[in-house]
């Protein structure tokens, strides 16, 4: 029997996207999780001291930065899902108002093509206390506004979320667009012939039915949360304090300035814990949908 | 008995005339609301724009939002020829070649390795097509950080650390699961009775996606280039951590030109620096964002 | 009292007008039909009516009232759509009530309505299903059912029996015709198909090009058509329409030559000898037996003969036009294609258009 | 003069006779940026080129998230020949490997050794062998005031007996409608703050037992470590409101423009006032904190890599020559801000405030080295990030402070 290159050649062309995964996610991951369980410094070492082999799991937990990290996580978790909001409330005003379309979602969208470095120069000259935003509406005479956030811990963290729900409304936008005009506009008819109020067309009916589109942003969201780095080296650089610090940030903190990448692969590991915590169910909840969805139509 | 007639109006006289369309209130609610989100979306670029063209004497006079008094190229020029990173003072430049050294092999290869594997999945019939999908989509969700020593002492073995062909290749690495996700969904929607008459007629694996399957992948090779030249360029911690000594990319020299400061810091070559930076993607958006638009609306991104 | 009124409507899209003053009214408990080809402007006037678009000029009526500036939902109707529109992610009763939600009628009303309606379309079973879990007859008549449950004055339909089934459409065409007798509301009903207009409608509004080319009963404009427009746009097959030239004593010659007799035809107004005429002749008046005085005789070649089983449609040569005759399939069963037969008309069965207006003479 | 033409004379001729291309390419990895410090940086270029080295310069500003790559580009087969370092673990994981070039025959052939102060030798010297090369010596802790605001606010920074009076004065200061205190509040300036507070409070034993190689676990019992944060948050609440997040060459600005009375960071600062056209003992004067029992010495170092072919080893070697050559090495502590290496340089080459540091440096008691050069970094950072929260977040008490600096302690040191 010969070669049944019909078979063959799909599989071989499958070769790279295998080997990648093999070994630049699952080996690699493994790899992390088993560097920290050592106690690697500057340079790897594979032995396992196996009488406490999850001591910088112990330390991570001991740690403030790393709890920090964490609220800051929720924090800014909560604060970007504005942005789905926002980016919502912006598609359905185009929709419904259709004149300047174009013109309005090219100004939303153009954020997401600006680096988070560049927004974080942007916003930081923005809230530059002396030459920005603050001191504009000081020279108004409205000297009781303030600005400052980026200097103080406990707004340090709003200021980041501003930028990037400014970053990143546009594209929520543009999805929750396309899942607007994917409605039937006989919907919107019946809707209004029943004269049921907009709000509750919108919470009743609109929503519901788009609640896939909600799900894959908040999935995209999310991922988009826990990789948060840029915008924080460019903006605070992690300060004032810790205040601004996020796991991303823990973690290559931990392997260049603390020079300990076992400890620095255990915040990996753990930021990779949560990863999983959060997405196996919206993974799960999301190919059920589909699921549901293929059964009604076939 | 009804009364009908079928008739135009007598020429001219309208009866029941209305008033001229008028714009409901809501209408103006809706499209006041619009206006202050734009301005609010555009302040950040109004304010880069107009501080870079603006000497430091006016910008010290702390009037963020006020126009140039004199226009200025200045500040663009220092900041793409001359500023310094350090003691190499070469401006933005530099970083710009770098950057544009990085983006095409990126590109191609993330693309090319994508496209072949949704093609792949999505149109032939591999056994284990349904379990690599799975692990594709976990791969998606993982954080850079879990793998990026491994990918450092790999692309250390590989000779290549440090090069631009590094950060190509790890930029290829981190695209590939979301990319083929994308391309498979796609893909999938193309009827197999195409690719099965393209088998009939003798069209081999590679023929039928040149010549079949790439041909109708518009739409989403439109949607992919933008995200990937958008995703790309304006990376940062790829370039900073693969990049080395002479690879780094220009959104690593705008953070070290703008972080580490000269003295007093001169904000309109900061932002001269950024806009340059943010150029080159705002410019792919501009005038492909239509299509991003489209390309999403179509389907073309699923899940 | 017209109950359902336009008046004047004129509406333009940018510099495209759809509809150029158009008037039109039915009586309380008439079932409207607008019929016409797609692009002829229906569906735009339903919606002018439904409040969905407003018009460019002219007035809309229903009853004494002036609605033209009023919301949809305050011009006290009901539609039902071509895709149903129902609510996707609410259950069938859900959907029955979301409308009558926001018009604060007391809990007890809203279910009684519900159960009403459900009992009349035989929905009971399906209550907490969702569209989704439906077939698409159910969904119709969830449909209709989420319109009823309104008691609107008026019910719009708008191609509501386009997505189904050839078998359920004449099954839900029964059922609409069977609810309008029961309940009797005005009914303005938009179609393409001219089989749900002569057996639903009690009045047709046939469109094209944005203008009503007529307005009747079913039986008018099937027998008396207006114009040629109409002719040849109701029936099916359509009318035979024949060029012809009018002769003196009320007779005309037809094109192959054969006379045509058109002393049985009631004439608005007689035409002078000389003038050109279109003949319509339906098919299935035709007869192959030989009749007793006929408006016309026309021996003619079979070109051929289609059987549809209750029926078999001869497609016969007239210069170089068809002629289709309707006959029996006994009548046609020794035919084949290439012979020639005679066919009459009967002269009580005319239709005659001026063939410069295409008005009916 | 006349050694030093001919020494210029002589590397002209072996360039010339060598041709361009044998110029030997020497990759440098180093973190300074600021206006000053590149200055000093072409001092040595210059010189450097003068040897026939051609200097390929690899700027990682520090605190731009990119420590990382030193030990990357050294495993990543793509190292730099000279790197800014200064912890010794580093050189000691570049020895494992092979790579570490010890430096001790080359300083004892020039002659440096002799001249380097005591406290140069000690920060280079690792496990016995000569490490680095020594670039600079900076006190991380100096009070840099602008000479006018002192005159116009009536105080004498260099009456200070002790920061009691120093803040005494401070009412003074606002009175005449000046900044007192000029703070970059940033991780790392904080962190020498602290310090710089440790060995100004505490003295020479008892900052060894925080910063040394061996912290002490009772060090942090201390009632000194008390005073240490007491003192912190009231240089906090004297910081001006811009402090924020500032570099610490702007906060250095506010003090030469005037809006400032003073600063209290690194001699570095000396660098920037220079800069700015001012001179030492005129328009700014350089006092140490009142009070110190001790100060912090910071020694400037760079490594070189080892296990390179003779001719780039050669050029290594060359580059070291260079960088401890007594007037190379006066020109660059001018431009830098720094005081030379040597005791050697000749006295003209030295304002008033290196005179200050070459005399404290005569007196080891009071000597202390910079943390950097001793202590393990994971413990240094966790300081850092206890310090620069304290400050960061006005409600901490010093108790909390102290309690999660032992919690650090617990996990990091154990």
């Amino acid at each position: 029997m010969g070669i049944r290159w019909s078979r063959l050649t799909p599989q071989l062309a499958l070769t790279p996207a295998v080997a990648i995964t093999a070994i630049a996610f699952i080996g690699s991951i493994g790899w992390t999780i088993l560097l920290s369980l050592t106690s690697s410094r500057r340079l790897p070492d594979y032995t396992i001291d196996w009488t406490n082999p999850f001591r910088q799991y112990a330390r991570l937990f001991a740690d403030i930065g790393w709890r920090i990290s964490l609220s800051n996580l929720i924090v800014l978790a909560i604060g970007s899902a504005l942005a789905i909001v926002f980016g919502f409330i912006l598609a359905a005003m185009i929709e419904r108002e259709r004149r300047g379309e174009d013109f309005f979602r090219t100004v939303f969208l153009y954020p997401l093509a600006i680096s988070l470095i560049v927004t974080g120069v942007a916003w930081r000259w923005i809230f530059n206390p002396a030459l920005g935003l603050e001191s504009f509406f000081h020279s108004l005479g409205m000297t009781w506004v303030s600005f400052n956030w980026l200097a103080d811990g406990r707004t340090a963290m709003y200021a980041i979320i501003l930028a990037s729900v400014w970053q990143s409304s546009g594209f929520y936008m543009a999805l929750m667009l396309a899942g607007l005009k994917a409605i039937n506009v006989e919907i919107w008819s019946a809707a209004r012939l029943d004269g049921v109020p907009l709000w509750r067309v919108y919470l009743e009916i609109i929503i519901p039915m788009m609640k896939f589109t909600f799900l894959t942003c908040a999935i995209l969201l999310s991922l988009g949360v826990i990789k948060a780095y840029d915008i924080i080296v460019a903006m605070t650089n992690g300060g004032p304090g810790q205040s601004t610090w996020l796991p991303a940030y823990f973690t290559i903190n931990a392997m260049s300035a603390k020079g300990n990448l076992a400890f620095a692969s255990a915040a990996a590991t753990l930021m990779l814990a949560i990863t999983l915590v959060i997405f196996l169910p919206l993974v799960l909840l999301t190919v059920w949908q589909q699921r549901m969805r293929k059964g009604v139509a076939g | 008995m009804t009364d009908f007639t079928s008739s135009t109006s007598a020429e001219g006289a309208v009866m029941f005339p209305r008033p001229k369309k008028r714009i409901k209130g809501r209408s103006i609610a809706v499209l006041v609301f619009l206006t202050m989100a734009a301005l609010f979306f555009s302040i950040p670029l109004y304010v880069l724009v107009t501080t870079s063209f603006k000497t430091m004497d006016q910008i010290r006079g702390g009037a963020i939002f006020s126009l140039p008094e004199v226009w200025t190229f200045e500040a663009w020029r220092y900041a793409w020829d001359e500023a310094c990173s350090g003691i190499t003072c070469e401006g933005l430049k530099r970083g710009f070649v770098n950057s544009l050294e990085i983006l095409f092999p990126s590109l191609i290869a993330s693309i090319a390795i994508s496209a072949v594997t949704g093609y792949a999945l999505a149109l032939w019939n591999v056994r284990w097509a349904g379990g690599f999908l799975f692990l594709l989509f976990l791969c998606a969700f993982v954080p850079f950080q879990i793998i990026m020593y491994p990918l450092i002492v790999i692309t250390v073995k590989l000779g290549i650390y440090g090069s631009v062909w590094a950060v190509a290749f790890i930029h290829t690495v981190l695209a590939m699961p979301v990319l083929t996700l994308i391309f498979r969904n796609y893909y999938k929607d193309i009827p197999p009775e195409i690719i099965k008459a393209a088998i009939m007629d003798n069209g081999s694996f590679w023929r039928i996606f040149l010549e079949i399957v790439l041909p109708m992948s518009g739409n989403i090779l439109i949607v992919v280039l933008i995200m990937q030249i958008t995703s790309i360029w304006n990376d940062y911690l790829i370039g900073v951590t693969f990049g080395g000594l002479g690879a780094q990319p220009m959104t690593v020299n705008l953070a070290n030109m703008v972080t580490v400061t000269t003295g007093t810091v001169s904000y309109n070559v900061n932002m001269a620096a950024a806009l340059q930076t943010a150029v080159p993607p705002l410019v792919i958006y501009f005038v492909l964002g239509k299509f991003f638009v489209q390309g999403i609306a179509a389907g073309a991104v699923k899940g | 009292m017209p109950r359902v009124s336009f008046e004047h409507i004129v509406k333009r899209f940018g510099a495209i007008t759809v509809l150029d003053g158009l008037n039109l009214a039915v009586d309380d408990g008439d079932f409207l039909v607008l019929l016409g080809p797609s692009g002829c402007g229906k569906t735009t006037l339903l919606n002018l009516l439904a409040g969905l678009s407003d018009v460019t000029s002219g007035r809309i009526m229903i009853g004494e009232r002036d609605v033209t500036d009023l919301d949809p939902k305050d011009r006290r109707l009901a539609m039902v759509f071509q895709s149903y529109a129902l609510y996707p992610t609410k259950t069938v009763r859900g959907n029955l009530r979301f409308g009558l939600s926001a018009s604060k009628l007391p809990k007890e009303e809203i279910d009684k309505r519900i159960a009403w309606a459900a009992d009349m379309l035989q929905i009971g079973p399906l209550m907490d299903r969702r569209p989704a879990q439906l077939s698409g007859g159910q969904r119709q008549r969830v449909a209709i059912g989420r319109a009823l449950v309104k008691h609107a004055d008026v019910l719009l339909f708008d191609e509501p029996l386009s997505n189904l089934d050839a078998k359920l459409r004449t099954e839900m065409r029964l059922e609409i015709k069977k609810l309008h007798e029961e309940l009797n509301p005005t009914v303005v009903y938009v179609t393409h198909d001219q089989i749900e207009a002569m057996t639903m409608a009690t009045r047709i509004a046939i469109m094209n090009g944005g203008k009503i080319e007529q307005f009747g009963t079913p039986d008018d404009v099937y027998e008396r058509p207006a114009n040629l427009f109409v002719a040849g746009f109701i029936g099916s097959p359509s009318m035979n329409l024949l060029p012809a030239t009018v002769e003196t004593g009320g007779r005309a010659r037809l094109a192959d030559g054969s006379l045509l007799d058109m002393s049985g035809y009631v004439f608005d107004t007689t035409p002078p000898a000389g003038a050109e005429l279109v003949v319509g002749l339906r098919p299935e008046h035709f007869s192959l037996v030989a009749n007793v005085d006929p408006a016309c005789r026309l021996d003619l070649e079979i070109r051929h003969i289609e059987r549809t089983g209750s029926d078999a449609m001869l497609s016969l040569a007239f210069g170089d036009r068809r002629v289709v005759v309707r006959a029996t399939p006994t009548e046609t069963s020794r035919l084949k294609s290439g012979d020639k037969i005679a066919v009459t008309f009967p002269k009580d069965r005319l239709n005659l258009f001026d063939a410069g207006s295409g008005r009916r003479i | 003069m006349k050694p030093h033409s001919y020494r210029l004379g002589l590397a002209l001729a072996a360039t010339l006779l060598s041709g361009a291309a044998f110029a030997e390419d020497l990759v440098i990895y180093q973190d300074w940026s600021s206006p000053a410090e590149v200055k000093a940086l072409n001092v040595l270029k210059a010189a450097a080129e003068k040897k026939g080295i051609k200097w390929i310069d690899i700027t990682i500003p520090h605190d731009t998230g990119s420590n990382v790559t030193l030990l990357n580009l050294v495993t990543g087969g793509n190292p730099p020949n000279v790197f800014s370092e200064n912890n010794p673990a580093v050189y000691m994981d570049l020895e494992k490997m092979g790579l570490g070039r010890p430096l001790t025959g080359l300083f004892k052939d020039l002659g440096a050794m002799d001249h380097f102060p005591a406290v140069v030798k000690k920060v280079i010297t690792i496990d016995g062998e000569v490490r680095k090369i020594p670039l600079g010596i900076q006190i991380d802790g100096m009070v840099y005031y602008n000479k006018e605001v002192a005159a116009k606010a009536g105080v004498d920074p260099e009456k200070w007996a002790s920061l009691d009076a120093m803040f005494a004065d401070f009412d003074k200061v606002k009175a005449a409608g000046f900044i007192p205190l000029a703070v970059g509040a940033q991780q790392w300036q904080i962190g020498y703050l602290t310090h710089t507070l440790v060995a100004t409070l505490g003295g020479v034993d008892y900052f060894t037992e925080i910063y040394g190689p061996k912290p002490k676990a009772e060090a942090l019992d201390a009632p000194v470590l008390k005073d240490v944060f007491t003192w912190l948050r009231k240089f906090q609440q004297a910081a001006d409101p811009g402090s924020v997040n500032r570099d610490w060459n702007m906060t250095t600005n506010t003090v030469i423009s005037g809006q400032a009375l003073m600063q209290i960071h690194g001699d570095w600062m000396k660098g920037e006032w220079r800069a700015a056209g001012k001179e030492a003992g005129k328009d700014f004067g350089c006092a140490q904190i009142p009070g110190a029992k001790a100060v912090v010495v910071s020694v400037d170092s760079w490594g070189l890599l080892g296990g390179q072919p003779a001719a780039k080893d050669k050029a290594e070697l060359d580059f070291a020559s260079v960088v401890v050559d007594p007037v190379v090495n006066a020109d660059f502590a001018a431009a830098k801000g720094a005081t030379p290496v040597r005791a050697d340089v000749p006295t003209d080459k030295l304002d008033i405030c290196s005179q200050g540091v070459l005399d404290v440096l005569k007196d080891p008691a009071r000597q202390v080295q910079n943390p950097h050069s001793m202590v393990d970094p994971d413990w240094q950072a966790s300081i850092w990030e206890v310090a620069f929260n304290f400050w960061s977040t006005p409600s901490m008490t010093v108790d909390e402070a102290i309690a999660s600096m032992k919690s650090n302690y617990a996990t990091i040191v154990k």
